[in-house]
């Protein structure tokens, strides 16, 4: 071993710079927090949209360049960089909506927002982690953040009950995946996932110890990204955060999620496709099915959403069990669509919420249409898009991943698929109903006193048009990424070659 | 020819759509909405004149990338399948338009002339469209603003049935949509790369299992819009509960979704599979026609008889085009518009009796003709075309299906034609219910006749049954070239399939005179030639 | 040397036992005690292959896993002190605002 | 190390594994999880860990496991009240468990445990080489376990401080008519 | 030779105009206006009528007018012209239907005198002579078919025209409903004959085409569609087994009976034959068939016409049963008789209806033939022109009837149809016996007119009476033109109409003196017997009926026909309909699926719910559950 010299270190900051921006930025907002009272935590959001807005700047920067870092634990690529800015742009639509909602509640807001800002860091993290142990790490910091981000309304007892029982499972489910990433180690030798690329030709591709760490490592996935029947948490947790943390999830947690997930299995255990993509066929098929089944007889639009939630990501294994590169594209493009579409829907659910008072039953969005017409539309708008109707960003986003499935030769799990979708449209639908034909319901207070939620709604709902009406930039951008991750693990992969 | 008509055409009224969104004052709205819903119009007019019909293909093309990855473009055209059916739209939404302004629709008309006009834009699209994935755009496109129509603006168990129409097409068209993308990479070993443009696919070989499968899924899609027994229960609700300029543009037009897309797409995208499935698709249109007319008949809510009356009509006109001859398919083009126009306007009619009584129950009439003889005498004719009476548009239509089917299957006409029988007997049953007898209930008595805009509303409606009724050949002549195109793909599988059929012979018996072409491949191929000169 | 088997199927089982404690225990600090058995029966199997392997990897993960361990353990007892504030219980049955 | 003495750690370390999970008293369990870290610990010197090993039982058998004492004894927990109607959980439960271990026992026997066995390089588990690997390889890495704890604290000072966090009224949930 | 003469449009043009006029500007216009144009046009329609027919007598034999108007259905290969043509054969038809409507217009004038819905009437009127006319100028089957659909529309419109009465509203479905049954086998008929030639390149059914490519067609395919063109004939023309809703179409206003039930329109059938007898002729069987029905129509008819109490009904069957004779004749191949037959009916038959109407206004709209009775003094004109028209049905020279019905009971016999003849000959005399008890009961007894109405008894007004003058004059003089051979000028008729038609040749000659003697003995007989049962012992009639009271109530109830379809046809087709297919299949069964799948669906997501139930320990369950699945997987990859 030789001893320790910094030039066996590639030190390349710039690729990295966003990460420690963000790191910076959530001490900064610590250290400028603690001086500011919980009721006018504004001006802190508006600080750290500011950050996150130069991270992003710096993200634009990785756009096209390949490599690796710090003796390859980081992975420099346009998908990291994809990912990162999708991330940072979701994490500032939830600043975004938050900025009214943690002054309402007097949440602490230099907590508040630093956590959203670590956990953002733990998010790219996941998108752009080079070895195993850095995507380790970064779920760590992002669950860590989020547990108690989910708990931060302490005063509602659903509210630490909801970061009681994330924490406990997400604890639960770290085992499972630590274990899984000890037993490729014990397999391959190593924890970087270019080396494990290189790994994987003769019979190691069949080795048992590979494989059952291969199995853990999906079933700790399985939790991040929600899949039946590693799912239970999901509906509880969405449910009991406040509003703005569970769009944080919904839509964040769950692009970290799949950029690990995708970075391990579809571009770093691709050679060992054929040993995961029928558990993943199951996975997708359980989890589309019971999403919908169960999200069909909810009554609170909070649930409704954590189940659908869970149906898209079912639809997204449905891509990952399709394992090819277009499949990777296809899901890179849906969970940006995914995204906003989302944040949209949660962002107008904060909205009803109101001052004060919670109204996440759908009873209670009865009659919109006529109090508040647009945000009735945006809301309809984002359900239509969830269903899936074009020409809206998730009817395209359906339309490739179908596409990236049956090019696969999965006709049985598309067909699964599309009859889930009309499944959805029921409960989808039924909202609209309440929306729009029936009456009654809660008041809503003014939009016009909160410019920044109605800036998020607006944003949302005009980037998923633009994204499905106009895709091709967008789907150029996907298709990059994956390819360049696909290089960038091949280049990885020569470039460590003893 | 000018170049973005089409576009115009089709996003003509989405503009207005959005101009009525700034609007405030309800009569604005629908002046404005009515404006709107003309500036289409007289496009479809002009390109009606300017329509060449001597040609087959497409004409008026508009073609640009979209979504070049997966070779999909922006395609336009029109042809003498869709002309027809752009001009029934562009009238019908308009008449529906003139019509709910008229105090139909009192509640939230901003909406209301917002989707109606979403929804012009979503079905000339689809009528338009050239490429598969911008068809099924559209098509989707115009499920939502007539989801909305029946859901805010219906009546009774609206929320039912405007839930169960979306459910039922989209159950349908989401399997077509597995089947596209199945048919678009099949075609990509055969054209090399991946294309959703129709006339591209149209040349792709499949094997004989897959054509079956995909010819189901599309079959299946357009089978729930048209409706064929038995998947039509959706219909009776929808256009009974729906607003009636929503009963007037579903029955109207969006029906026509269906059979055009038969038309345009599941039978020359796979005529082989086409012509297997003539006797199940004739019979199940038989059992359309019968089943309709007589369920129909005991209907006791006009709206409703008038929705089972229409599973008759489509039946007639599935029959006419699987008979899958220039006659047939020519005949079921025709009766496309003429039960667009006779439907539309017993809808527009029941609509307005509504509006007087509050019920469409007949048995809340009788003996109307003492106090609106007007409307009676409207009726009467409305009714007559839609029972085709010679010297009506609709005899036309139905005579050419019939005539078209005849030479494609006897059997499936003789009991077709007890569809004429049964529909004299529950229209005119029902007319005597509601027109003739004395009048039994003393609102009847002062009920008044139609308001000038509603003669306004009707005068074209009846114009056009006359005017179709007596000289149809300048629709039929503009047709004519784009079903011949059409069905020599289908000719063409047709000797096809003989040849293997004799070949099959061949190889079982060495007797080859013993296998002379079926009837069909010979009366079709007589038909060809006679067609080309 | 010990064999690997061994070792690791010793592991194996104090993992199991951590998942079994995990879902018996109604308690929610016994369950999360039984979380940490958990992750120490991985570092367990991390550091008997890299010591197969005669890599350090496995030692620093291991050293990794303890630092992760250690900050859950803050977040989560902090968790569980701010439930039993509002709840005054940690039985698992009875943390069940959230359901259906 | 002798297999006699791994095979007393082990069972040691079984035994109390066991007792976490089976003693009633939060405090008992809490022991016993110390004495399987403290084994735990043990058996890593064993396999040449010495660093890890000392610092599996410093920071394990001391920081985490004060730690979870004081919680404790803040919350004076009471003694768990018996298993009140949890049979059927804990019957399938432990099925399942055992499940789990048979398949990972099945996973674990030399036929199909393939690891590539090499000797030990000079200097194996020595507080230098291990700094080495740390600072070359997993330099970013360190750096975000530092930023880890950094979240860690935060989050567990936002939830533990008092005040704050102002009326949220908890909505009566299923309120609204289905 | 065919001259074309678009002068024709006008004979449809002057009946439009009049339909136009009357529906729109009719009520407003005043009852002057309308009974001046309603009338008008058609006279107008009748000298252009004229004007073409002496044209047609100035050409040479086969001769014909023609006008192309536009082309109509083009498709494929497939055209037909709105085309229209006047030959012969047609010339007689417009003769008979511009001539008779127009004085049938005239009479209405004054029968309509007291009822506020004449411009309706009007409209609907002249709509129908535009339809007849169109029926019978068009020179292609389809454009017929407008015509052949267009009076069943005007005759359903005006048996309803009273539509406030719900009985007459039912008739006039009835009607139509019956019509469009026949209807349903023309256009298969139609269809049939098209697709024949279609099948060797042939696309016509323009009616010369036809005859000249009817080789083409073949015996078969001719006779199966001669069976279904002669199906819709039994529906327009009311024979059997169609022919029960021409009874019930009575409750119209008579002068609309003496048109389109006597005249005109029930005639159509016979004409469709003529026109397509070349056809008909390839097909011996559907000659057979026809002749069958014919002379089976003819004396059924009549035996119910013998004990109908209502006048009116009395000839209604009447008709029938001459319509019988009408099809006897043209199914023996004597196509020029049968139309014969048709135009000397469309005289005495219409003057029937006309005086009965006219008896009935006299008697303040009585119909019962028991509430009649010495009625000669009072309407002295009715009586004479009634007995006119009576004498020329029942064929009594040197009437009209005697030399049509002659020539078709001979017709009959040297066609080889003995029994077929039998019947006809019995049919004369039954049809003399129900005719005279008509006029006894009528006009001669003691009246039994009830005494409030007595004094109103009145004779018509002129605008009534002159009609009925008119035609009296043509059902005296009509049959003249049709002499038996070397009588005088001879059957100049036939020899008119030969160039079209053909001639008729027996398959052996035989006396016709003997044969129109029998005939008239049989007529003989049935007057005889008439005058016997009520002049003579006017009991008697009532002892038949109460000895034979089975046969009579047989008669009386017509057979119990219309209580048989009902029972066979109506009641099972709305069972049918509202209980099996509407409640059974498309409520429960169909929708019943649907919803069903709904229900399943929605339970499956409750249940699925209920496994939510927020206890931590069970997510861990089933997280756990999950991953030993997952394992398992990879242990079952590891062990294959």
């Amino acid at each position: 071993m030789t001893p320790l010299s910094l030039k066996a270190i590639n030190f390349l900051w710039l690729p990295i710079l966003p990460l420690i921006t963000i790191a910076l930025a959530a001490i900064v907002v610590l250290l400028v927090g603690v001086r500011v009272d919980d009721e006018e935590s504004e001006g802190l959001g508006w600080l750290t949209i500011a950050l996150l807005g130069v991270a992003a700047v710096f993200a634009l920067g990785m756009i096209g360049q390949t490599g690796v870092a710090f003796a390859g634990s980081i992975a420099i690529d346009s998908y990291s960089a994809y990912f990162e800015i999708v991330i940072l742009i979701a994490t500032m639509v939830t600043v975004l909506m938050s900025l009214d909602y943690v002054a309402e509640r007097r949440i602490a807001g230099a907590e508040y927002y630093s956590l959203v800002l670590f956990a953002a860091l733990g998010m790219m993290l996941m998108a752009t982690a080079g070895d195993l142990i850095i995507i380790f790490l970064g779920l760590e910091t992002m669950s860590l953040s989020v547990y108690v981000l989910a708990g931060l309304a302490r005063q509602d007892p659903r509210s630490t009950e909801a970061s009681l029982k994330y924490f406990l499972l997400g604890a639960f489910s770290t085992g499972f995946l630590l274990y899984g990433i000890a037993l490729i180690y014990g397999a391959t030798g190593t924890i970087s996932l270019g080396p494990i690329h290189a790994a994987l030709t003769g019979d190691m591709m069949s080795n048992p110890l590979l494989l059952l760490g291969l199995g853990l490592m999906l079933i700790g996935f399985g939790f991040k990204v929600a899949a039946v029947p590693f799912h239970m948490w999901t509906p509880d947790v969405y449910e009991g955060a406040p509003t703005p943390i569970t769009a944080f999830m919904a839509v964040g947690v769950k692009l970290a999620a799949f950029a690990g997930f995708l970075r391990v299995f579809l571009v770093n255990l691709a050679p060992v496709s054929a040993e995961w993509t029928w558990a993943l066929w199951a996975l997708a098929a359980l989890t589309m099915t019971v999403g919908n089944l169960v999200a069909l007889v909810q009554t609170n639009i909070k649930r409704m959403l954590a189940y659908s939630a869970i149906a898209h990501a079912g639809y997204l294994l449905v891509g990952m069990a399709a394992a090819g590169p277009q499949a990777g594209s296809a899901i890179l493009y849906y969970l940006l669509g995914y995204a906003f579409t989302n944040l949209g829907a949660f962002a107008v659910v904060v909205a009803l919420e109101g001052r004060g008072e919670t109204s996440d039953m759908i009873s209670n969005y009865r009659g919109l249409a006529r109090r508040e017409p647009w945000l009735a539309a945006a809301l309809a708008l984002c359900l239509l898009s969830l269903t899936g109707v074009p020409p809206l960003a998730g009817f395209v986003g359906k339309f490739y991943i179908f596409n990236a499935a049956l090019n696969q030769g999965f006709v049985g799990l598309v067909i699964i698929a599309v009859l889930n979708s009309v499944m959805s449209a029921y409960y989808y639908f039924s909202v609209i109903v309440a929306i729009y034909m029936e009456e009654g319901g809660v008041q809503v207070a003014h939009m016009g006193a909160r410019p920044a939620l109605v800036a998020a709604i607006a944003l949302s709902v005009v980037a998923m048009i633009l994204i499905g009406v106009y895709p091709e930039p967008y789907i150029n951008a996907a298709s990059n990424a994956f390819h360049s991750a696909l290089g960038a693990g091949v280049v990885r992969a020569a470039s460590l070659q003893p | 020819m000018a170049a973005g008509l089409l576009t115009a055409l089709i996003f003509l009224p989405l503009l207005g759509a959005i101009f009525i969104l700034l609007q405030r004052e309800p009569r604005a709205i629908w002046n404005s909405a009515f404006v709107f819903s003309l500036l289409p119009l007289a496009l479809s007019f002009y390109l009606f004149a300017a329509f060449d019909p001597h040609q087959g293909g497409y004409q008026f093309v508009e073609q640009y990338n979209w979504i070049p990855d997966f070779g999909i473009s922006y395609h336009l055209g029109l042809d003498g399948i869709s002309l027809f059916l752009v001009l029934l739209t562009t009238i019908l939404i308009s008449l529906s338009l003139l019509y709910s302004g008229g105090g139909d629709i009192e509640e939230r008309p901003r909406e209301f002339c917002f989707f109606v006009l979403v929804l012009e834009t979503g079905l000339l699209g689809a009528l338009l469209a050239v490429d598969l994935f911008l068809f099924y755009a559209f098509w989707e496109v115009m499920l939502i603003p007539m989801y909305f129509m029946i859901g805010i603006w219906g009546h009774g168990r609206k929320i039912y049935a405007a839930i169960k129409f979306v459910l039922f097409t989209m159950f349908g068209s989401i399997l077509m949509l597995v089947a596209i993308i199945y048919l678009v990479l099949a075609a990509r070993e055969h054209l090399g790369r991946l294309s959703f443009d129709l006339p591209l696919l149209y040349q792709v070989p499949l094997t004989h299992t897959e054509a079956r499968w995909l010819f189901a899924a599309f079959a299946l899609a357009f089978a729930i819009k048209v409706p064929m027994w038995p998947l039509h229960t959706w219909l009776p609700d929808a256009h009974t509960e729906a607003p009636t300029a929503g009963s007037v543009i579903l029955a109207g037009v969006m029906l026509k979704m269906g059979t055009y897309g038969f038309l345009r797409f599941a039978i020359p995208l796979f005529p082989e599979v086409a012509l297997d499935a003539v006797p199940l698709f004739m019979a199940l249109a038989v059992v359309g026609i019968i089943y309709g007319a007589l369920v129909a008949m005991v209907q006791p809510d006009l709206k409703r008889l008038v929705a089972y009356s229409s599973v008759s009509h489509l039946g007639f006109v599935m029959l006419g085009i699987f008979a899958l001859d220039p006659q047939g398919v020519e005949g079921a083009i025709y009766q496309m518009l003429n039960h667009g126009i006779s439907t539309g306007g017993l809808f527009l009619l029941v609509g307005m009796l509504y509006m007087r009584r509050h019920t469409r129950e007949i048995s809340e009439f009788g003996g109307l003709w003492k106090s609106v003889p007007v409307y009676a005498g409207i009726f009467m004719v409305v009714m007559l075309s839609s029972i085709g009476l010679p010297g009506l548009n609709g005899f036309v239509g139905e005579f050419l299906i019939l005539l078209g089917a005849f030479l494609r299957l006897k059997l499936a006409v003789v009991f077709a034609v007890s569809g004429l029988i049964l529909g004299a007997l529950y229209m005119l049953w029902t007319y005597e219910r509601v027109m003739f007898g004395p009048i039994t209930k003393a609102v009847n008595e002062t009920i008044r006749d139609l308001t000038p805009r509603e003669v306004a509303v009707m005068a074209p409606v009846l114009a056009l049954m006359l005017f179709m009724g007596f000289y149809p050949k300048p629709l039929l002549s503009r047709m004519e070239p784009s079903v011949i195109t059409m069905l020599a793909r289908v000719h063409v599988a047709q000797a096809r399939m003989d040849s293997e059929w004799r070949h099959s012979q061949l190889a079982r018996t060495t007797d080859v005179t013993a296998s002379p072409a079926t009837p069909h491949a010979l009366d079709s191929a007589t038909r060809v030639a006679a067609a080309d000169k | 040397m010990i064999p690997l088997t061994y070792m690791l199927s010793l592991s194996a089982a104090i993992f199991a036992i951590g998942v079994l404690g995990v879902i018996i225990r109604r308690n929610v600090l016994v369950m999360f005690m039984s979380i940490e058995l958990m992750l120490n029966a991985v570092n367990l199997t991390f550091i008997a292959l890299s010591s197969r392997l005669g890599s350090m990897d496995g030692q620093v993960i291991v050293f990794f896993v303890m630092t992760v361990a250690a900050a859950e353990a803050a977040v989560g007892l902090a968790i569980i002190i701010s439930v039993f504030r509002g709840r005054d219980t940690l039985h698992a049955d009875e943390l069940t605002l959230l359901k259906w | 190390m002798p297999l006699w003495l791994f095979a007393f750690l082990a069972a040691l370390a079984i035994v109390s594994a066991l007792g976490v999970i089976f003693q009633r008293n939060p405090v008992h369990c809490l022991l016993s999880l110390v004495v399987t870290l403290l084994t735990i610990a043990v058996l890593f010197i064993g396999e040449d860990a010495v660093v890890v090993g000392f610092l599996q039982a410093i920071v394990y058998g001391g920081a985490i496991m004060v730690l979870f004492l004081f919680v404790i004894w803040l919350l004076n927990l009471p003694v768990e009240s018996g298993p009140a109607g949890h049979l059927a959980l804990k019957l399938f439960g432990s099925l399942a468990a055992a499940t789990l271990l048979a398949e990972l026992f099945i996973f674990l026997v030399p036929p199909h445990l393939q690891v590539k066995y090499s000797g030990h390089p000079p200097g194996y588990g020595s507080m230098e080489n291990l700094a080495t690997t740390l600072f070359a390889n997993y330099l970013v890495a360190f750096e975000v376990t530092s930023v880890l704890l950094l979240a860690a604290v935060v989050g567990a000072v936002a939830l533990a401080r008092r005040g704050g966090a102002g009326p949220r009224p908890a909505t009566s949930r299923g309120a609204a008519p289905r | 030779m065919t001259v074309d003469f678009p002068a024709l449009a006008l004979i449809l043009l002057f009946p439009a105009v009049g339909v136009v006029f009357n529906l729109f500007w009719g009520s407003r216009a005043g009852r002057g206006a309308v009974n001046f144009v309603g009338p008008a046009v058609i006279f107008a329609a009748f000298f252009v009528a004229t004007w073409a027919f002496a044209k047609i007598l100035m050409m040479p034999a086969g001769g014909a007018l023609a006008v192309r108007l536009w082309p109509w259905i083009v498709a494929g290969s497939f055209h037909v012209d709105i085309a229209l043509r006047l030959d012969a054969l047609s010339g007689v038809m417009v003769m008979v239907v511009t001539g008779v409507g127009a004085l049938i217009h005239l009479y209405s004038i004054g029968y309509m005198a007291h009822d506020e819905d004449f411009a309706r009437y009007f409209a609907y009127m002249n709509l129908f002579a535009l339809s007849m006319l169109i029926l019978v100028l068009a020179d292609n089957l389809l454009l017929m078919f407008v015509g052949w659909e267009g009076v069943g529309l005007c005759s359903y419109l005006l048996i309803s025209f009273w539509y406030t009465n719900p009985q007459f509203a039912y008739n006039g479905r009835k009607a139509f409903v019956v019509n469009r049954i026949g209807d349903a086998g023309f256009v298969l008929g139609i269809l049939t004959l098209t697709a024949a030639l279609g099948y060797h390149g042939v696309w016509t059914l323009e009616f010369t085409g036809l005859q000249q490519h009817a080789d083409l067609i073949g015996p078969a395919v001719a006779t199966t569609a001669g069976v279904l063109l002669f199906f819709g004939a039994t529906g327009k023309s009311a024979q059997i087994p169609l022919y029960v809703w021409l009874p019930d179409a009575m409750v119209g206003p008579t002068p609309v009976s003496a048109l389109i039930h006597a005249a005109t329109m029930v005639t159509a059938g016979v004409y469709m034959i003529a026109r397509l007898h070349f056809l008909f002729l390839m097909g011996p069987d559907a000659m057979n068939l026809i002749a069958t029905i014919g002379a089976l129509t003819a004396i059924f008819a009549a035996t119910i016409a013998i004990v109908q109490p209502d006048i009116k009904r009395v000839l209604a069957y009447s008709t029938i049963s001459q319509l019988g004779y009408m099809f006897l004749a043209v199914g023996c191949g004597a196509f020029a008789t049968g139309i014969f037959h048709l135009m000397t009916h469309a005289f005495f038959k219409s003057l029937l209806f006309l005086c009965a109407g006219s008896v009935i206004h006299a008697l303040g709209g009585e119909q019962d033939m028991n509430k009649m009775g010495a009625l000669r003094k009072k309407i002295p004109i009715t009586y004479w022109t009634m007995l006119i028209a009576t004498l020329a049905i029942t064929a009594v020279p040197p009437f009209s009837g005697f030399f049509s019905k002659d020539l078709i009971l001979e017709a009959a016999f040297t066609s080889g149809h003995g029994w077929l003849w039998f019947l006809g000959v019995v049919t004369a005399g039954l049809t003399s016996f129900y005719m005279f008890r008509l006029i006894f009961m009528t006009f001669f007894g003691e009246s039994r007119v009830a005494d409030e109405k007595l004094p109103h008894v009145h004779e018509s007004p002129p605008i009534m009476t002159i009609p009925l003058v008119a035609l009296a004059i043509l059902a005296t003089v009509g049959g003249w033109v049709g002499l038996p051979d070397g009588v005088l000028w001879g059957n100049a008729f036939a020899r008119f109409l030969a160039p079209v038609l053909g001639t008729y040749r027996g398959l052996f000659e035989f006396s016709p003196a003997v044969l129109s003697g029998l005939a008239s003995m049989a007529s003989a007989a049935g007057i005889l017997l008439a005058y016997v049962c009520y002049l003579r012992m006017p009991g008697l009639p009532m002892i038949v009926a109460w000895k034979a009271k089975a046969v009579y109530d047989l008669l009386l109830q017509k057979y119990y026909v219309d209580q048989l379809y009902d029972l066979v046809v109506t009641r099972p087709l709305f069972f049918i309909s509202s209980r099996v297919l509407n409640r059974a299949i498309d409520s429960f069964m169909i929708d019943g699926t649907v919803n069903g799948t709904a229900l399943a669906v929605e339970t499956s997501g409750e249940l699925a719910r209920r496994s939510e139930t927020g206890n931590v320990q069970h997510y861990a369950f089933v997280y756990l559950f999950g991953a030993v699945g997952i394992v398992a997987y990879y242990l079952y990859l590891v062990m294959r």
